[in-house]
């Protein structure tokens, strides 16, 4: 049994700590992807690999809301339900007017800002673990969304609005094409990673995952950090829903199922629910390996439900493997 | 399980099409094709009426559409309806069983609506209900005889044979078609690929393949695009229902194709798409205006005058390029369906969202 | 003493865990009737040969004899099935269940597959019994006191005539009366022919319950030898390596300074009528039996469990403590005496968790590993507290108690408040790392600080106090010198006036 | 012992949650039922009416609250409801003779599948969120891989299940209230419910107390899965058919760990009771039976739903001092 005193021994440690930042679920995406590339070599080229990023960008920004959440100890399935609203929402209130666009934009993250806001409250104050919580809110923003707009979009997105999910610049040097949303997606993710890794409040977030009790004991606002956990998580919602409106244009279906699917993508990317662990690299990686799944088992052309088998599989690997890894790896 | 490929539906379903409506010029929502009237008068009651109504759900815009007709009827109709009372079963068999035992539980109906959310599911609790009340049921049917009439289009197999001709005519030589559907197992979707699939099989069109969008348009775009990157052109895109018709011409502009041929449906946003970019396109209806037709047809019963029965077949319009004008309004939402035969209904418009 | 054949052997085992050696090669026996000690330092490996002998892990090598026939245990349940009871560290009981329900759990005793809980309740109420203790079997285990959870562990190792009984640390978490309760009832099992493991920190009990005593370190065994032949001094040697100068520092000859913390007529839910002055450069420590208010008390100051009555001030300045994080704001530190639960983020690495105040009170959007909260600062806080551990970066959860207990004091010495409050800050912790503690917290007083100690740990509070309150019934019933006489503070913790005189002056005077 | 206040942080008093919820229900259906003048949903018929609705989600909601009760959770359910459904239909397709193999397939695939979940679960280590997520999506894909619509039928026999009744009261009905009370005696009055209870309270305390926690853990979410295949058989026999999405579309999944919850059992388990989940049950069907007689719209209703939910919960844990994430 090693102890050294304080100090000494800190570089292994930082190698060590080096080499588990190297995120499996980023070699798993790999790996997938260069399979889909040797089906379908036009995935290799830069287009090929843009538009796959721009694809996937609307789960990789709600993974790394949704892990805000996750890291201090909770669930946010209200996800899918905002989406829904921020795509119709912003029909509604833009009404195919470019002009409308920006301060529509501003609405639906202030929108954003209450859900998450509430949610947090509810969590926080009223003492509701956030899985009923956020399922409960899930039904009301879902109903507030149809009432709003009586069951169906209302108007059009304008294009300038649909720009962040559709446009794609041409003629970019080196890279050819470059779509919008992958710049969206690599500020939101830079965002998210310098909250949840370089600042003190992503500490505070860990910690309250960790043991809530601890941190309030040690001073940390237990509250005031798990609201603003969830509201990231709202915002990152509304982020996504503006992309996918752009990519696709009004509909009603479009939010449903991805709360899951961005708590999978985590998983995968080894979050630990419950909290106190998990890294943005990891949810970004966890949701392109996603991506690049059914990427592959569409080109194979494994039948649609088949595809829910796969994920099903893939998940309960990797969170195995992930406890195996932790047991056996201090 | 029903037969989804059925030759004899098939016929049936061509012959329907070749056929004349009759009743009133201009009303689709009251003519009929080919039908036989029922006697009613032992239904006859004096008004105003309670009209109760099960819906199966609201969960798409098709059926909020309708289901603002059926509304909009109704408060036409007000002076012979005392009370219209909905219960909606959220697409839950098990609920909407209980929703109809209620209502017949509850002696508050003189009539009862039924818009099943499965076929074989709700037999049972409607053969309950005819024993107490007079039935309509419509959109999908029931495996009974006991309501005094099942309203509906021609259906399914009507939109396959409507929408392959049309791709079948327009389509170059060794043209490759891709089919987008919605999701499997749904009667009145399969039935529409079935009919299609064998139009396209005895013309010898070359098929590269059929996909499930769930509905979705960004799936959609998706998988149009992947479709594009393997096979370079895609000619034309059948489609078993309209809601993503956007998406997937969206999918050839950003891929810098040109248009391809595409059947659709009554949808606003795809019309307008249609009109502004001079598309080859066609837009089967499955005519939301049924919804109305509902209601009149129960006023008909308990008022004992003959009603279309058992089933009354309602006819189904298209839109072509001939007959595109008179349904484009930009007025109204991208999901209204320009088939709902609802202009002449107080709150048109707006009631549909729609801006004045 | 009557030391029959023996009734366990364990044969040269040995059991590692990710990254460290716990055991290696231990050999250990204890014979029918007799009490087998182990001591060693926090880490040592007491608990980890105890938890390979109760099956909790397998043994990578080595050999476990019960009864002279070897066993191999996959659970628990097996281990128990031999006859082996052990009252482990860590307590674990079912906050929701009643007292009977825990203490029969695993062998509820059914009436053709019905429980049978009259027998259950019975049974319980006798374990009691024999424990002089008054629980009711049908509370809720999560409404009794940490010293009542610790009865009814014991009773549950009591519930099966084990052959037997291993304690891992016992008394870490009772008072006095009950640790004394609890070695009378050793004795008796020991007369009964019981064969009993003893695991404590606790010197003065070694001495006084063990025929042999063991002393393991870093994962091996030193010696194992009759008590009679190992002196204190010479087992702390053998734990430690080195002898302890001083094992209680001196106390400060200057007069106390300014007063830091006043309470007048506080009260809450279960405090009362509680006046009590702390001055810089004091060491106040607060004792009495468990469930006398103590930790209430800290937990009051803290603003954790608030005052609802009477006024506090700090530093002169009437302050309204309502939360933790107004406390912390106002210059209050504290070390709650529960570390698992209260004070640490178990997966974090011990320097988030030394700099984890700090970043509580940082602008959020400012970078965690900068300015006052850099690597370097947190290492240099560590080895302040003289943290030992084999990462800095790596799990807390795997450090000893002892280590454990060093970083959050040294999250407070961050911050360096005008007030620390210290629960039970010795609780379970090797002597080493006591004296290690002890200084450092007379260095904060020396430096001005204003010191309350919160113990159940009488010697502790005598050796190290410069005064002590003596609370009761949530009220503070006396005062005396620190040095005062165990009988002293006795005396006023049960509330006899008897032979002890109850003045705190002439008390002062006798030391 | 000195005889002062007790330990630490006191755990609450469990609520009389199941109570409160049962009169609550009951007073918000006869209110609305006299309010919008349907007395006649007071007679018999409107009574049985409501029960009825309490079936499919209170067999799914007694299974749940074992699994829920151990610290784990189910969300395979709704899959599994589907797999029953459609095995039992397809199997039986409306032959009599068929109908016992088909129940006894039906058990089987929910014992096999009850067994997985817990396997991965307690061997594994697996949080049970993404074990029965992830096992929902393998039936889930291999069932509508193979079945895309109502598959086969039952024959009437076994229709009444659903159907068939003793004087007013329909079999399921009877069926449910029967399970409830075998689930209450086995929670309250056996050793495996005692050792249930430990595995959710601390699960390492009652391994150290030699509880074989693992197969606890089996035990309770093969528990669950069968009662998921009985609900499964039940929609079967309700619907003369089953198909691939009865069980999502149901939302069995969400609702049955919701009415668990509702009934004041807690999620991180260790403390509750069936009685709580059927009274959570009751109050979801009185919801839909009393939204529909007042006439609510779809829309509203889910916002109310929606915070009734959340209120329900809140009603009691909003008192604790802990923290709950
Ligand atoms: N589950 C575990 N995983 C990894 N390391 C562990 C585990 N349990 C104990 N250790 C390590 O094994 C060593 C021995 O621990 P153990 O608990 O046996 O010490 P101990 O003598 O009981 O200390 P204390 O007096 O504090 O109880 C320590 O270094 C500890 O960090
Ligand atoms: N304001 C309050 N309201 C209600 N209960 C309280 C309050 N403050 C403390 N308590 C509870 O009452 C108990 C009082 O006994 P307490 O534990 O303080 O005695 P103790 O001698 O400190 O015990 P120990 O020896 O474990 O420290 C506390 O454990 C706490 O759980
Ligand atoms: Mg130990
Ligand atoms: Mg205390």
């Amino acid at each position: 049994m090693t102890t050294t005193v304080a100090g000494e021994g800190w570089p292994r440690g930082r190698a060590i700590a080096i080499a588990k930042h190297v995120n499996a679920a980023m070699v798993v995406f790999v790996v997938l992807y260069a399979v889909v590339g040797i089906l379908q070599p036009s995935y290799l080229e830069p287009a090929g690999l843009m538009n796959f990023l721009r694809r996937s960008a609307p789960l990789a920004i709600l993974a790394s809301g949704q892990l805000f959440v996750l890291a201090a100890g909770g669930f946010d399935l209200s996800m899918s339900a905002l989406v829904t609203l921020t795509v119709i929402g912003g029909s509604m209130l833009a009404d195919n007017n470019p002009d409308n666009t920006w301060w529509t934009i501003g609405a639906l993250y202030g929108i954003g800002l209450a859900v998450g806001a509430l949610n947090g409250l509810i969590v926080s104050f009223l003492k509701v673990p956030s899985i009923i919580a956020t399922l409960g809110t899930l039904l009301c923003v879902d109903g507030a969304a149809m009432m709003w707009s009586g069951g169906s979009p209302r108007g059009y997105l304008p294009d300038n609005f649909r720009a962040f999910g559709r446009l794609v610049l041409h003629d970019v040097p080196v890279i050819g094409t470059f779509p919008i949303a992958v710049g969206v997606l690599i500020v939101f993710t830079l965002l998210a990673w310098w909250g949840l890794h370089v600042t003190v409040f992503g500490q505070r977030v860990f910690a309250v995952g960790d043991n809530p009790r601890a941190a309030e004991l040690a001073g940390v606002r237990v509250s005031a950090t798990r609201v603003a956990a969830f509201v990231i998580s709202a915002l990152s919602a509304v982020t996504g829903g503006i992309m996918l409106g752009g990519f696709g244009g009004v509909s009603v279906g479009v939010g449903s199922g991805l709360a899951l699917q961005a708590i999978a993508a985590c998983v995968i990317g080894g979050v630990q629910l419950m909290g106190g662990r998990g890294s943005v690299v990891g949810a970004v990686a966890g949701a392109f390996s996603l991506f690049a799944l059914f990427t592959l088992l569409n080109l194979v052309g494994l039948p649609q439900s088949l595809r829910d088998t796969a994920q099903g599989l893939i998940l309960i690997s990797a969170v195995a493997s992930g406890a195996w890894r932790l047991r056996h790896a201090g | 399980a029903q037969n989804f490929d059925d030759p004899k539906d098939f016929a049936y379903a061509e012959e329907l099409l070749k056929m004349k409506p009759q009743g009133p010029e201009g009303k689709p929502w009251e003519q009929n094709l080919g039908g036989k009237e029922v006697d009613t008068s032992k239904y006859k009651k004096p008004g105003p009426y309670r009209i109760c109504f099960s819906n199966a759900g609201v969960d798409n815009p098709w059926r909020v559409v309708g289901w603002t007709d059926m509304q909009a009827q109704v408060d036409k109709d007000k002076a012979d309806i005392k009370s219209f009372s909905a219960a909606d079963a959220e697409g839950k068999d098990d609920k909407q069983i209980s929703d109809i035992n209620s209502f017949v539980s509850g002696d508050s109906c003189d009539i009862l609506i039924v818009s099943p959310n499965t076929t074989a599911a709700l037999t049972p609790a409607v053969e309950a209900a005819c024993k107490k009340l007079p039935v309509v049921v419509f959109d999908r049917g029931v495996l009974t005889q006991c309501p005094v009439t099942f309203v509906n289009p021609i259906g399914g197999y009507g939109w396959g044979i409507q929408t392959a001709n049309f791709i079948a005519e327009k389509l170059p030589k060794g043209g490759k078609v891709l089919g987008l559907r919605i999701l499997p197992g749904v009667d009145v979707l399969e039935t529409r690929w079935s009919a299609a699939n064998r139009i396209f099989k005895e013309k010898g069109i070359n098929v590269v393949g059929a996909e499930f969008t769930g509905g979705d348009n960004a799936k959609t775009k998706s998988i149009v695009e992947d479709y594009i990157r393997r096979f370079g052109k895609i000619d034309a895109i059948w489609m078993d229902a309209g809601a993503t018709a956007v998406a997937a011409i969206e999918a050839f502009e950003d891929a810098g194709q040109p248009n391809p041929i595409i059947t659709g449906e009554d949808q606003e946003d795809f019309l307008v798409k249609w009109q502004k970019e001079k598309l080859t396109a066609f837009a089967p209806t499955y005519p939301t205006y049924q919804w109305r037709s509902a209601i009149i047809a129960s006023l008909k019963i308990l008022k004992g005058e003959p009603v279309i029965g058992p089933t009354w077949k309602l006819p189904q319009p298209d839109i072509t390029e001939a007959t595109l004008a008179t349904y484009v309004d930009p007025k109204m939402p991208p999901l209204h369906y320009a088939m709902c035969g609802c202009k002449d209904l107080p709150g048109y418009p707006q009631r549909w969202g729609g801006k004045p | 003493m009557t030391t029959g054949a023996l009734a366990l052997e364990m044969r040269d085992i040995s059991k590692s865990f990710p990254g460290v050696r716990a055991l290696e090669g231990v050999s250990f026996d204890c014979a029918a009737g007799e009490v087998h000690a182990i001591c060693g330092e926090n880490g040592a490996g007491k608990s980890t040969l105890i938890k390979v002998l109760g099956g909790v892990y397998r043994p990578d090598a080595g050999a476990i004899l019960i009864g002279g026939t070897e066993r191999s245990f996959a659970r628990p349940a097996d281990a128990r099935a031999a006859g082996v009871s052990i009252i482990h560290q860590e307590l674990s009981l079912l906050a929701y269940r009643t007292v009977a329900e825990n203490v029969f759990l695993g062998l509820e005793p059914t009436r053709f597959g019905r429980l049978d809980r009259g027998a259950m309740r019975l049974g319980t109420a006798r374990l009691m019994q024999r424990l002089s203790s008054t629980i009711d079997p049908d509370t809720r285990a999560g409404d009794l006191s940490v010293a009542e959870q610790q009865i009814v562990e014991i009773a549950k190792a009591l519930a099966f005539d084990a052959r037997i009984l291993v304690m891992d640390e016992p008394t870490a978490a009772l008072d006095e009366v009950d640790a004394k309760r609890l070695l009378a009832l050793v004795g008796k099992l020991r007369q009964q022919g019981v064969a009993i493991v003893y695991i404590s920190h606790r010197m003065s009990e070694l001495a006084a319950v063990a025929d042999r005593i063991s002393v393991m370190k870093d994962g091996r065994k030193a010696i194992t030898a009759p008590a009679s032949d190992l002196p204190t001094d010479r087992i702390v040697r053998l734990m430690v390596g080195r002898d302890l100068a001083e094992f209680y520092p001196p106390r400060s000859q200057a007069p106390p300074g300014p007063p830091l913390l006043e309470i007048a007529s506080g009260g809450n839910g279960v405090l009362a009528d509680i006046d009590l002055t702390v001055r810089a450069g004091e060491i106040v420590g607060v004792a009495g039996l468990e469930g006398s208010g103590k930790t209430a008390l800290a937990r009051a100051i803290f603003g954790d469990r608030p005052f609802e009555r009477g006024t506090v001030s700090v530093a002169g300045a009437a302050r309204q403590i309502r939360s933790p994080r107004a406390a912390i704001a106002d210059g209050v530190g504290f070390l709650p005496n529960d570390r698992k639960r209260d004070g640490l983020a178990l997966q974090r690495s011990p320097r988030d968790n030394v700099l984890l105040t700090l970043r509580a009170f940082a602008p959020a959007l400012a970078r965690a590993a900068g300015g006052a909260m850099t690597d370097s600062i947190a290492d240099s806080l560590l080895r302040r507290v003289d943290v030992r551990a084999a990462r800095l970066d790596g799990e807390i959860r795997l450090l000893s108690g002892g280590n454990q207990q060093k970083v959050i004091l040294g999250r407070w010495l961050a911050r360096d408040p005008k007030i620390l409050i210290f629960c039970e800050p010795t609780r379970g912790i090797d002597i080493a790392a006591k004296a290690a503690i002890y200084h450092i917290m007379r260095d904060l007083a020396s430096r001005g600080r204003a010191i309350l100690l919160v113990s159940s740990d009488l010697p502790e509070i005598i050796g190290l106090s410069d005064r002590i309150v003596v609370m009761r019934g949530g009220r503070i019933v006396g005062a005396c010198e620190g040095g005062a006489s165990e009988e002293a503070v006795m005396a006023l913790a049960v509330g006899h006036v008897g032979e002890a005189v109850i003045d705190p002056v002439k008390v002062g005077a006798a030391v | 012992m000195t005889a002062i206040v007790s330990g630490a942080p006191r755990p609450r008093r469990a609520p009389p949650a199941p109570l409160f919820l049962f009169v609550g229900s009951l007073f918000l259906y006869v209110g609305v039922a006299i309010w919008t003048g349907q007395t006649s949903q007071l007679h018999t018929e409107g009574w049985v009416g409501l029960l009825q609705r309490m079936v499919a989600l209170g067999i799914v909601g007694v299974g749940q609250t074992f699994v829920i009760l151990c610290g784990s959770i189910d969300l395979s359910v709704a899959n599994l409801i589907s797999v029953g459904a459609v095995a039992a239909s397809f199997i039986m397709q409306g032959r009599e003779a068929m109908m016992l193999p088909a129940v006894a397939v039906v058990l089987a695939i929910s014992v096999v599948v009850g067994a997985i979940n817990g396997a991965i679960i307690a061997g594994l280590r697996v949080n049970p969120l993404i074990a029965t997520l992830g096992v929902g999506l393998v039936l889930q894909g291999l069932l509508s891989a193979s079945f895309t619509d109502f598959a086969g039928s039952v024959p009437q026999a076994f229709q009444a299940f659903a159907y068939g009744a003793v004087g007013p009261v329909p079999y399921s009905v009877l069926g449910l209230f029967a399970l409830a009370l075998a689930a209450w005696w086995t929670l309250g009055a056996t050793r495996f419910g005692a050792h249930l209870y430990a595995v959710g309270g601390n699960a390492e305390g009652a391994r150290l107390a030699g509880v074989r926690t693992h197969l606890v853990m089996v035990g309770a979410h093969v528990i669950c899965s069968v009662l998921a295949g009985v609900t499964g058989l039940y929609l079967a026999s309700r619907l003369r058919s089953g198909a691939p999405w009865v069980g999502r579309d149901g939302v069995y999944d969400l609702e049955s760990i919701a009415v668990v919850v509702i009934g004041g059992t807690l999620l991180a388990g260790g403390r509750g009771g069936v009685w709580g989940t059927l009274a959570g049950v009751l109050l979801f069907a009185t919801l839909d039976a009393a939204l529909n007689m007042l006439g609510v719209p779809a829309y509203p209703k889910l916002i109310l739903r929606g915070a009734i939910v959340i209120l329900a919960v809140a009603a009691y844990a909003a008192r604790t001092r802990e923290h709950v994430a």
